[in-house]
């Protein structure tokens, strides 16, 4: 077990070294540059500023410097707000990002699983279209469209919700959770579906049938538990593209998140800034990955006791 | 995959969750706590190593200057000083401090202070953008670009302890409104000097829990991405006449989202308003409404270096081309004003020439004239712009009466901000949208732009007599009406020439709740919160 | 009053193509203690019969239109789905074909074992505990007290269905369905749980009914014999009678098609050596978990073959014996050895290098469904070979082609059809047409025909038989069953882990084997057919 | 059960018409198709329906109601809601056609390449994908954009770009387990070249998953493209997209709803039938295994 994590988080390395170099590198050849504004700056004072940040320096100099602050978990001074460092700025987002991420991801397996269960246990009724042509309008509908739709609705029409904020007001939270756990409710919901159907047709269910087991037993203890490895398998890059993905939604309902600053920090060339949320974002996948196929393999008796074999 | 039945009881679930909510204007009210949105995040709030608005809205409650600004008529009004004597020439202000000015932290206040600051404003290494607003000081300029190393020179003079002297180059009317600017607040030395050099910009002085400042408000709490929250000071002087108990900023980089926390009594103060909103609360609630023009003007650049658009019969037909007024009803929402000069009329009691109409016809002889009859033959015209939904809404107002008038095709090109800042600086496009806020109410802040060579011309226009005129001319003139005289002259070769043409005259527009009361508008969108109070409705 | 009463029973299946009807008036009793072997080939209807009684086939699409059946007593047609519920595991039990996929992979073999008890009998976990590893080692597993924590793949194919049985006795049921129970087991294994249903039938006074598809194995163990065939009930009796004198056409045709005796065709294998395998190995590099494994499949096997000779292959799974036919055609390139093909030495050789020889050795394969593109009809699958290798000009192509359906035994008319509108015999037969279009001169059959019902499989060993001789091929025909071999082949190889344990000529090696393993193995397959 | 009903047809069907002739039973596979040739249709055919441009403003009329003149009413610049949408959706199909066409074609090759070579070629180009899987690929497309401006060129190539993994991942999949099937090795057997086995035997069989995963790619491809534009980072205006026709119906949208849900209706609607119509095809050419 882990050696098998190990060995992954040892890929994991050429992974985010790709990740730093490449932004590095595209932010540092992008045009305009962090102390670019509407007023000119003079020349002198953009010198003296570069120099600060010691961005006088060859770029291969730079970038060896900002590899061993790297290895020493210094993202470095931001460059748009002085006086903040990139690791605190971070720090800052997580708490509201991770929280929104894991509500939206309560949202999408409740919803999403009870929808799938539902479905496949009676396909191709009501029941099954009902909650299944639900998963395809949350798949179709994207968040930038049903935030808006649903702060129309339930906050501006009926008032019954606050229309934005993150932990203000009570209840702000139930929006924003909803709008960013939808559409992966949505493919839960699907992968639920048909990973039920496919565990049902399986002839350990039927055997499961000959003992005449009720039906309770058999959908929840045998066949849910096979038909969870998709999801699982599903959830945990779903989970690191929830946070990432999150930055519609943060904007839409102005939560005080991750993803927001990093849209605002591309925006602003603040390059700390963004080479460390692109970082931090990498890594964030890299491990729900690991998280999710370790979690994959322990649901499945054959894979975990071939990594627990080797443990 | 929602069905609706649950989303209806999700939705039940909030109902009896939100009721009852607490909404922060009247609870705000009641505790003398304004709260305002601000905009972005504030960068922080070391008044040099900061330069956006939102920063300067902080610094303000935070810090004050030798002298103020009313709020009404924005003449000088005392500050730190108590009084100031200006000697006959104009050129040396004399500063008395009053004795019971104070830090936040209870210690004194003196002239040393103003003279550490500004050393330190005028740092080349420190990189403070805003260094330029101590240039009319003696040998300021030379100091901060480094060719002076010794500060002794610079016109700053520690009297005694509670006087300042100050030396400039040459008389400069506008001088006293630079003083209540925020690269000239003092700072706090020891506190500073304790976190790291003063040169760094990384410094952990800012922190609520180190900073130091001598306003009527000190910082206590600045949750990142969330609020600032600013208290009043016991220590500051004028303590007693301080309204407000404190002041809670908010980031509402959505002006959509600001609009709605405003009206769900969660804002007493907004720092925009979405253009398409305003109809609706001049209807509805026009009481909560404040548009009030701005010290700024929205323009457009010509890349005077492109062929077709080198020819000055050109760029005035595009300039009279345009029907400012019917862009500013239909697009604008008729918060603007429509410029037919690049400085704002009434700029510092200054009264630009009128030389610039909407006039169709005048512009096609004109483009006629040059050789494009009916637009024909002209090439291409680009209007480059920053993505920005009202940006983009005016070019393309701008690109339809340029079809409909001129006859002459332009394509549209935005571009995210950076980009932009580096294609127009780089003369890299033909006709590119821009804006300039005034520093300070003299036509200077606006003119002087366009010198040769200027950072911040972006034309590639340059033109001997005007740069005589901004650079020799002016500064050596005595009185005001030969000053305004002068500008006139310059503005007249600005429009004749045209390598800019100005749309309208910004306004500031925000909503306000009525019972904040001691915040009139101004020119400079410049707040006094040490007036400001909140009172509930009689 | 017998146990069960399955008096005219008919069921139909109604989807979208119309109905089907897939039981159609079937009546048969049973008595407490005793087996009745239900016997048919695919798509007789054996299985949907019985599990119809127990409510296990979906319905819709199925319906039961009419009949009656009663288990002890009660009617288990108008039963609902609840009673069912509460016999299924608890009165009568069922066992499956595939030991393999019938255990639920994420559960512990104890916990599944001990769900009829605590769902029929209210047990609680500990007695039921105690009974299942009583009963595990009964069924003759080792160490049940740690098997009882097992998850089902630590085990064999042959281990899971002893376990599949214990969990089927568990409640003491009074009826066992047996689906097909042995056919996915090698045969040493398949004599072992035969014998082992038998006994617990005995020491319980079981009734059991005994689906299969194997009329020997049927033989075996049934005290009453009903012969199916697409969903009609062609004839019922004793075992003794219905083997000895069957009196159905159907019954007749079944029992003439079980492969017996020797070889009908002489032995047609000459002097002159075709093939000459020294020394062959062939290893696999295998990954688990990042960690490289091998795995010898074929182990130094040195034979001759000569020109004309059937070669017969045995082995069971795992053997290496389809790896060897592979390795011979150089389909799987050999560690090491030699392969000598009518003097050349074909080791080593590349694909490029191969393609004159491939039209002088053919392969046919076994599973029917997976070997014709199912993109192409018959007539380009057929076409393919005749032109790559100019056997035939565009002009006379169809000729050709239509010449090799004739020899396979095709109608011309299908020729423009595709793989998936063919059953499985007429798809063995594109198969073998295909492999005998480019006239080779050797030809590796692997399994060809254990995929096939027994009448079919009767009819394509007849047909190789036939090819054999018209086309002077020599073959090496790779098998798990015997009794099909010693039908076919001249001399035969036994196979095990890799390696050549004997070869003999086929009626040496039948009556006088010389190795342990060989003697084994012709005794399990030995039936009371045999 | 092996149920067959045995009726004799002279002339084979194929698995395609097969295929077919399932799609055709599928209601809603055939609801979506019919609906994305309309509204294909209308778009393409747009500048000659709509009396129209898709630029003509009207500033004195500004943003209206639907009315019997404008059918989906006007924006706020007075233009015609209805024409920008159709003139948007060009831009959305055209998009999703083109990019899905660039990982397709990066996406088939790739993995048909990693799946026949197998071995230590077929690692070595997995784990490359791999890698690029594990790229924060939100963060760089909004990179990207940012950083080298509204171009859509570069928008088809980033989507691409995160597409063709997937697509690589399917293909190789599919070419490894036809290798397995014994019509491959019969292929071999008879002598037939590599690349003879991949044109006549692998490809045809493999593309069943390829269409299927193709008329899934389009609408997230679309997804992606209205994703960017709501950004402000995908079109240039006054073009438009259903991106960025949302986004600029969320700005007005209490004013202004019909700006906002037109456009989202357009954007939804569409993609509920290609979704539909690869659900189908999906269940027509029953492949198993490109199920997410």
């Amino acid at each position: 077990m882990w050696r098998f994590i190990g060995s992954r988080l040892l890929q994991a390395i050429p992974v985010l070294f790709i990740v730093i170099a490449l932004t590095f590198f595209l932010v540092r050849f992008a045009p305009g540059g962090p102390f670019s504004t509407e007023k000119a700056v003079v020349p002198e004072v953009k010198r003296a500023l570069e120099a600060q940040y010691h961005l006088d320096q060859p770029l291969l100099v730079q970038f060896g410097s900002y590899l061993s602050d790297l290895a020493r978990g210094d993202f470095g001074p931001s460059f748009k707000y002085p006086g903040r460092s990139v690791n605190e700025l971070i720090a800052a987002g997580i708490p509201a990002t991770a929280e929104l991420g894991f509500y939206a991801l309560i949202v999408a397996v409740v919803l999403g699983m009870t929808a799938g269960i539902v479905a496949a246990l009676s396909p191709n009724t009501w029941r099954d279209y009902l909650p299944m042509s639900s998963a395809m309008i949350g798949i179709c509908m994207p968040t930038f469209l049903l935030g808006p739709l649903l702060v129309l609705i339930f906050g501006l029409w009926l008032e019954w919700t606050p229309v934005s904020g993150w932990g203000e007001v009570p209840g702000d939270k139930i929006l924003p959770s909803l709008t960013l756990g939808a559409a992966y409710a949505a493919y839960v919901a699907r992968l639920t579906r048909s990973g039920l159907l496919e565990v049902l047709s399986q002839d350990y269910i039927r055997t499961a049938r000959a003992k005449g087991l009720p039906n309770f037993i058999i959908v929840f203890k045998h066949a849910l538990r096979g038909s969870l490895i998709p999801v699982v398998a599903f959830l945990g890059p779903a989970f690191a593209g929830l946070l990432s993905g999150s930055f519609v939604v943060e904007t839409i309902f102005q939560v005080p998140g991750l993803g927001r600053f990093f849209v605002q920090a591309a925006f602003n060339r603040d390059y700390t800034l963004i080479l460390g949320s692109t970082v931090f974002f990498a890594v964030l996948i890299v491990v729900f990955n690991l998280l999710s196929d370790v979690l994959a393999a322990w649901l499945n008796p054959r894979l975990r006791s071939g990594l627990g074999d080797r443990s | 995959m929602i069905s609706i039945r649950t989303l209806l009881l999700i939705s039940l679930v909030i109902l009896t969750a939100c009721s009852g909510g607490e909404r922060r204007v009247p609870q705000g009210i009641k505790d003398g706590i304004l709260h305002i949105g601000n905009g972005t995040e504030p960068q922080g709030v070391d008044p040099h190593t900061t330069t956006g608005i939102p920063e300067h809205r902080i610094q303000q409650a935070l810090f004050e200057g030798l002298v103020g600004q009313d709020p009404k008529t924005l003449e000088p009004i005392p500050g730190v000083a108590e009084r100031w004597d200006v000697s006959p020439d104009g050129r040396t202000y004399r500063f008395y401090l009053r004795h019971n000015a104070k830090w936040s932290n209870g210690d004194s206040l003196t002239a040393e202070d103003f003279r550490w600051t500004w050393w330190r404003g005028l740092q080349p290494a420190l990189g403070n953008e805003y260094a330029y607003m101590m240039y009319p000081v003696k040998n300021a300029e030379a100091y901060a670009t480094g060719k002076l190393t010794d500060f002794s020179q610079v016109g700053v003079r520690v009297v005694d302890p509670y006087t300042l002297e100050i030396e400039l180059n040459a008389p400069t009317p506008y001088f006293m409104q630079l003083l209540d600017h925020q690269s000239m607040y003092p700072l706090p030395r020891k506190i500073i000097e304790k976190f790291g050099s003063p040169t760094d910009r990384f410094s952990l002085w800012t922190r609520p829990e180190n900073i130091v400042s001598n306003g009527p408000f000190k910082l206590t709490e600045w949750k990142l991405y969330k609020r600032v929250t600013v208290e009043k000071n016991p220590y500051y002087w004028d303590a007693a006449n301080v309204k407000l108990n404190g002041i809670v900023f908010y980031p509402t980089e959505n002006t959509v989202t600001e609009e709605r926390l405003f009206r769900s009594q969660q804002l007493h103060v907004t720092s925009s308003i979405p253009l398409d909103k305003i109809s609706r609360y001049r209807q509805e609630r026009p009481d909560e409404l404040r548009i009030n023009p701005y010290l700024g003007s929205y323009y457009l650049l010509i890349n005077t270096t492109r062929p077709g658009l080198n020819d000055a019969r050109v760029r005035r037909a595009l300039a009279m081309a345009i029907d400012r007024e019917s862009l500013i009803k239909n697009v604008l929402s008729n918060v603007n004003f429509p410029a037919y000069t690049l400085t704002p009329p009434g700029t510092g009691g200054y009264q630009p020439p009128t030389l610039l109409k909407f006039d169709p016809e005048g512009a096609r002889k004109l483009l006629a004239e040059a050789g494009y009859p009916n637009g024909k033959g002209l090439p291409n015209v680009e209007i480059l712009y920053n993505t920005n939904e009202a940006h983009r809404k005016i070019a393309v107002a701008i690109q339809q009466m340029w079809k409909a008038n001129l006859n002459i095709d332009t394509t549209m090109l935005n571009q995210e901000w950076k980009v932009y800042l580096d294609n127009r600086d780089t003369l890299n496009y033909s006709v590119a949208r821009a804006a300039w806020i005034g520093d300070y109410l003299d036509p200077d802040t606006f003119l002087n732009m366009f010198i040769t060579g200027g950072g911040n011309n972006d034309t590639g226009w340059s033109n001997a007599e005007y740069d005589d005129l901004i650079l020799r001319k002016i500064p050596a003139m005595k009185t005001h009406e030969e000053r305004m005289a002068g500008f006139y002259q310059a503005e007249t070769i600005l429009l004749q020439e045209m390598p800019i043409i100005p749309i309208y005259i910004y306004s500031t527009k925000y909503l306000i709740h009525p019972s904040v009361k001691g915040m009139p508008a101004n020119l400079l969108d410049h707040y006094l919160f040490k007036q400001v109070s909140l009172e509930p409705d009689t | 009053m017998a146990l069960l009463e399955v008096s005219n029973l008919s069921i139909s299946f109604h989807t979208r193509h119309g109905v089907t009807k897939a039981i159609d008036n079937v009546s048969f009793s049973l008595e407490q203690g005793q087996t009745l072997g239900i016997v048919g080939e695919s798509g007789s209807g054996k299985s949907v019969c019985c599990y119809s009684l127990l409510g296990l086939i979906p319905t819709p699409p199925g319906r039961i239109d009419s009949g009656t059946a009663f288990f002890a007593g009660q009617d288990l047609l108008n039963s609902s789905e609840e009673q069912l519920r509460q016999l299924r595991g608890n009165k009568i039990a069922m066992i499956f074909q595939d030991p393999m996929t019938s255990l639920n992979p994420f559960l512990r073999i104890g916990e599944q074992m001990i769900e009829p008890l605590i769902y029929h009998r209210n047990s609680n976990r500990r007695d039921a505990r105690k009974q299942a590893i009583a009963l595990l080692e009964e069924v003759g597993i080792r160490n049940p007290q740690r098997t009882y924590n097992c998850y089902p793949h630590e085990f064999s194919g042959g281990m899971r269905q002893r376990v599949m049985i214990a969990m089927a006795l568990i409640a003491e049921p009074q009826l066992l369905i047996a689906d097909e129970p042995t056919t996915a087991l090698d045969v040493t294994v398949q004599k072992q749980i035969l014998e082992l249903i038998n006994q617990l039938r005995l020491k319980r006074n079981l009734s059991v009914i005994f689906i299969s598809h194997d009329l020997g194995v049927v033989a075996d163990v049934a005290d009453q014999v009903l012969v199916m065939n697409a969903g009609r009930m062609v004839e019922q009796g004793t075992t003794r009678s219905l083997f000895n004198h069957p009196e159905a056409e159907y019954t007749r045709k079944l029992l003439a098609a079980i492969p017996r005796g020797n070889k009908p065709t002489a032995n047609r294998a000459t002097v002159q050596t075709l093939l000459s395998v020294t020394e062959l190995t062939t290893r696999f590099k295998t990954y688990h978990q990042g960690k490289q494994d091998e795995l010898i499949a074929v182990n130094k096997v040195s034979f001759n073959l000569q020109r004309g000779e059937i070669l017969g292959l045995v082995g069971e799974s795992g053997s290496g014996k389809s790896t060897l036919g592979r390795s011979l055609l150089n389909l799987i390139p050999p560690s090491s050895g030699s392969v000598i093909f009518a003097g050349e030495e074909l080791v080593g050789k590349n694909q490029h290098a191969m393609k004159p020889w491939r039209r002088r050795m053919q392969m046919i394969f076994q599973d029917p469904y997976a070997s014709l593109n199912p993109r192409m009809t018959i007539y380009d699958a057929l076409a393919e070979p005749l032109l790559l290798h100019g056997i035939t000009t565009k002009k006379n192509l169809e000729q050709h082609v239509l010449h090799l359906m004739d020899d396979v035994g095709l109608a011309r008319a299908y020729v423009r059809k595709y793989p998936h509108e063919f059953s499985g015999g007429q798809r063995q037969r594109i198969a073998i047409g295909r492999a005998i279009a480019t006239k080779p001169e050797f030809v590796v059959a692997d399994e060809p025909v254990s995929a096939l019902d027994v009448t079919i499989q009767k009819q394509i060993l007849e047909l190789l038989l036939n090819l054999v001789e018209q086309h002077n091929l020599t073959m090496l025909f790779i098998s798990h069953d015997l009794a099909v071999v010693r039908y076919l082949c001249d001399r035969i190889m036994v196979m095990r882990q890799g390696q050549l344990i004997e070869i003999a000529g086929t009626e040496i090696l039948w009556n006088s084997p010389t190795h342990e393993y060989t003697k084994t193995l012709l005794s399990s397959s030995s039936t009371a057919l045999g | 059960m092996n149920i067959t009903t045995s009726e004799v047809y002279e002339r084979g069907t194929s698995l395609w018409q097969d295929a077919w002739i399932r799609l055709r039973k599928n209601k809603m596979a055939v609801a979506g198709g019919i609906t994305l040739i309309v509204i294909t249709l209308l778009c393409v055919l747009v500048p000659f329906l709509s009396p129209y441009d898709y630029e003509q403003q009207d500033l004195l009329l500004g943003a209206s109601a639907p009315s019997t003149q404008h059918w989906l009413g006007t924006d706020v610049f007075g233009r015609d809601l209805l024409t920008r949408i159709l003139f948007g959706g060009r831009i959305s199909l055209l998009v999703g056609v083109i990019a899905t066409s660039v990982a397709l074609i990066i996406g088939v090759t790739w993995g048909a390449i990693a799946g026949y070579a197998g071995g230590r070629v077929d690692a070595f180009m997995m784990r490359f994908v791999d890698i690029v899987y594990a790229l924060p690929f939100m963060i760089f497309v909004v990179l990207l954009m940012v950083i080298f401006g509204r171009n859509l060129f570069l928008l088809f190539l980033v989507i691409g770009a995160v597409e063709w993994l997937t697509m690589a991942r399917i293909v190789r999949s599919q070419v490894q387990s036809l290798k397995q099937l014994e019509f491959i090795e019969a292929a071999i057997s008879l002598g037939l070249s590599s690349w003879t086995i991949i044109r006549r035997h692998l490809i045809p069989n493999a593309i069943g998953p390829v269409i299927v995963y193709t008329t899934l790619t389009i609408p997230s491809v679309m997804l992606l493209e209205a994703f960017i534009s709501f950004l402000g980072l995908g079109i240039q205006p006054p073009q438009s997209s259903w991106g960025s026709l949302i986004a600029d119906g969320v700005e007005t949208m209490e004013e202004f709803p019909w700006l906002l849900i037109f456009p989202g209706l357009a954007l939804s609607v569409t993609l509920f039938a290609l979704n539909f119509l690869g659900d189908g095809l999906r269940d027509a050419l029953d492949v198993r295994g490109a199920k997410d």
